[in-house]
């Protein structure tokens, strides 16, 4: 049946990290460094915040409301981005934002996060898989998202 | 009602017959009506108002005999109370710049819902944010109906308008409009109905609702995208200054002024949407032929087999009325563990089309403290053997999501 | 360019084959076009940017495919400055009243020509009246082009905002922009192009032009009614505010207030016309097939030949150049002793389709000393048999309006 | 050739008429009892004045400009007018307005002013027939124009 068809986007484990989302506690508005994003056309909302040293990030959690897919991919992103650099990050965020738009890249950087190469299957979902990586990105580089 | 009527619904997606539920965001079309715009473009197409050759007689007089229609839809007193825009959004934004701005002061209210769609709700912020006016939201029973009680209380001598949704769009209520409007007219408010969503399904008859207003989008009601319906009281729209400014509203121009045509042209500037008006004109003509008692019992029956089978699904909440006697045929859900949006793509999986997420309503969200919802919205032409299978693929979306990734 | 694409060309009118001259007007559509609403309508119709099914990615990716056509057809830099309008007359009146509102204050003053169209004139009228500007009209000369050392005058330190057709509706003339935005911008002033008689008809370059914002119509390029096009400079784009709220446009909205998407969304309040921005970007696939400089080339040629045949009847009189070098498609006259619209219904009896009247230029009228003139209006699908025939009927109407009533 | 259907609206008469208007000339502002109507479509534009003697219209001029219809009718109308009452001339007003909507109506009190019927032919130019009617109509009774 066409349900399976899912499962190039709900694999086992992205809904496992959906379910037990990693990192994931309120972000206080005392917590420093931090952003908000919204995908207005679903509601979804992430909030980030990150401890750095120097270009370092050295700790990471999100909250927020949103399908398994942007949860899953948030929870996958602040695993991989921890103990990495600003630059190591940002080129990471341009292998799964290429990922995503289902361009060639060696995805083996991103960790589980390749897991979600199916979303370029579901293309009215590539915007929950980006939200997260968008949001760190504001609040990294405080750039304008480019549309 | 004929799906064979209707091209689109003839499809497949994802190797499914697709199964539209989201009519509430747009309807289908039926051929009668593309024909119609074909029709016009093939043979009829003139700019309109300004030709004196027979092809431009031809497109103006097919054009006014769209206003007719309408008028005979709504139950209007007179034809010149038809004012054509682009959709309910233009309808309630002319009111509020013009209207508003021209009445409403610093000392006045402004009565609006928590259940409104933002197009009725944000240009009544930027009105009161540009006079001063305080904005009050009605609130809502535990069933999601209007508050009678709360609205007779917010509705004051200081309230210069009251706009109000015939019908939710999400939580499938129809809200006592002529009610509304003798309290709203007892304090000397005027009453605007949103008919979005009534319009399409039921029959609408500003006179006996009594409303000032009344906006509508022609694609919810098997209409053309660009074109939906000002209705004003005369007496009220000949007051009225218009939103914009130039071409065939136009009187007389000098070099420091102007003057207008009279009502209902004055408000209709520029080349307008010629092909769309002679478009909502044939959907008129199928809904009408077909009977708009027809549709709505149509929909009764939908509904009334539609809800109970929903609510026996274990998980599955229904916001809004219970009672499938007082639900219309928007029906917002949401499935104990599964997001809004995963249940829509899974949905689309198996060709059933229907939206999630706000619904242009976050203050009512807000409300309900969610953050996303599903919806189902039938129209006429939808079968209880879809929504027979809607049911069977929601247990098994249910199952795809509890079982595999236990 | 093929007559036989042009289903409506192919029809009699009080029993001639009927020869389409009022394309100033309205413009026909070919079959592609027609095609593309129907294939929309019949396939892949729903609602844009809200649904996260199937069909509503359809609609969405086909309407957002129309802005990237018009962004190379107008040669514009970024696809986020172009916002779909209902037309010119909506696109100049947005900038009335949000740019200018915003910008002009009772110091000021706004500078625009004594051949605009009454939908570049009315809405600075109104803006002049509201801030207390004050409004400029750049003089003509004799041969009915712009005068530039007026130009050079009018425009001040004082000047906020110039705003000039590109191509006349009446004279047949086409503005120098560019070198009239140099002047604009020399006195910090913004630039503003009414395109709605070029951009059927020439290739546009808005960069090349240096204009800060552009606006025209889809119906007059062979495009659907209710679509039209303002572009802007993204960095001004992005400092305006929104004349309509409500739907698409809104990013969040809480009890009291909103914010709202990005541009060009921004500006896109409630559902808009989709199939008519499909439509436009089928028309805009036509032309470009076709190749803009070859309907530049077939309509020079049309004029050449038209121009002198006309100008050796004698009586008849061309407003503006008649140099046909320096004279666009779109030819106004008149033949002494029979009013424009006596001469109109005598072409009507022939199946010629001219307009007649003040072509919404009053104040041009006015300047002129005329109340009413007839006009063609050439597209790339006229053709020199068609000329021949509108000549020897213009011969016949004379006698017989000299010779039956002498 | 079709311009001989041109014979049904421009009948010789008629643009006797429109060539040499009766009662034409211009219409000082100091003249008493004047209105003027415009067509907003195509420009044209009409002013009349009258001279009444209580119900009575002993006399009548209009100038303006306007095609050959317009010029015709209002010419006709101010010879049909001259010496009627009010009464009279709604009675005339009603019969000639229904003329040119093709309804059925006694035409012999229309005097001249029957040759327009044949306008009936040609939708668009009606109301180049009947905007000297709506300008007297306006002057007499100051009713707005029914559209
Ligand atoms: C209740 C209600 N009001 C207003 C609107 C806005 O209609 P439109 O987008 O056609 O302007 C809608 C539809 O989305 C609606 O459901
Ligand atoms: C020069 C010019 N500007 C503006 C307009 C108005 O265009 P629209 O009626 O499509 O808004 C026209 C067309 O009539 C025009 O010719």
């Amino acid at each position: 049946m066409s349900l399976h068809n899912l499962d190039n986007l709900y694999r086992q484990s992205v809904m496992a990290y959906a379910k037990h989302p990693r990192h994931y506690r309120p972000v206080a508005t005392t917590d420093c460094n931090q952003a908000t994003k919204y995908n207005p056309t679903c509601g979804d909302t992430i909030t980030i915040s990150v401890e750095l040293s120097g270009d370092l990030i050295t700790d990471i959690h999100f909250y927020g409301d949103g399908c398994a897919i942007s949860k899953a991919s948030a929870s996958m992103m602040t695993d991989l981005v921890i103990g990495k650099d600003k630059a190591e990050i940002q080129q990471l965020m341009d292998n799964f934002l290429k990922m995503t738009m289902g361009e060639q890249v060696d995805t083996d950087t991103l960790g589980e996060a390749q897991l979600l190469a199916g979303v370029t299957k579901f293309p009215t979902r590539i915007k929950c898989a980006t939200l997260p990586w968008h949001t760190l990105q504001a609040l990294l580089f405080s750039k304008e998202e480019a549309k | 009602m004929k799906q064979a009527d209707f091209p689109i619904l003839n499809q497949t997606i994802n190797g499914q017959r697709m199964i539209y539920l989201d009519n509430a965001a747009t309807s289908q079309k039926p051929k009668q009506v593309i024909d119609a715009m074909t029709h016009y473009y093939q043979v009829d197409n003139a700019n309109v108002h300004r030709g004196i050759y027979d092809l431009s007689e031809r497109a103006t007089a097919a054009y006014e005999a769209s206003r007719d229609k309408v008028q005979a839809f709504i139950h209007a007193k007179y034809r010149k109370e038809i004012v054509f825009t682009r959709g309910t959004t233009e309808s309630i934004n002319w009111l509020a710049s013009t209207y508003g701005v021209a009445h409403v002061t610093a000392d006045d209210d402004i009565v609006i819902s928590y259940m409104e769609h933002h197009s009725n709700i944000v240009p009544w912020q930027q009105l009161a944010q540009k006079t001063g006016a305080k904005l009050k939201y009605v609130n809502l029973n535990s069933d999601g109906t209007l508050d009678m009680s709360d609205l007779a209380q917010k509705i004051t001598d200081q309230t210069k308008i009251v706009s109000i949704a015939h019908a939710s769009n999400v939580l499938g209520v129809v809200n006592p409009i002529q009610e509304i409007a003798n309290i709203a007219h007892q304090h000397g408010a005027i009453m605007i109905a949103d008919g979005a969503q009534s319009a399409p399904h039921m029959v609408v008859d500003v006179q006996a609702l009594g409303v000032d207003f009344f906006a509508f989008s022609g694609h919810k009601m098997m209409g053309p995208t660009g074109i939906g319906v000002l209705y004003g009281r005369l007496s009220l729209l000949e007051q009225m200054t218009p939103a914009q400014f130039g071409g065939e509203m136009i009187e007389r121009v000098s070099l420091t002024g102007a003057t207008f045509k009279p009502v209902p042209w004055r408000f209709e500037a520029g080349t307008p949407n010629i092909a769309g008006a002679i478009g909502l004109g044939a959907a008129i003509d199928y809904l009408t032929a077909y009977g708009m008692t027809q549709i709505e019992n149509d929909e009764r029956q939908l509904v009334a087999y539609a809800l109970p089978k929903l609510l026996a699904i274990s998980g599955l909440t229904v916001y809004g009325p219970q009672d499938s006697a007082y639900h219309t045929g928007v029906i917002a859900f949401n499935l104990a563990g599964i997001h809004a949006h995963d249940l829509a793509t899974a949905l689309d999986q198996e060709g059933i089309e229907v939206r999630a997420g706000h619904h242009c309503a976050q203050p009512l969200m807000t409300k309900l403290n969610l953050s996303a919802t599903a919806r189902i919205s039938v129209y006429s032409y939808n079968t209880m053997t879809e929504i027979d299978r809607l049911i069977s693929v929601l247990e098994q979306i249910k199952e795809y999501f509890s079982h595999e990734f236990a």
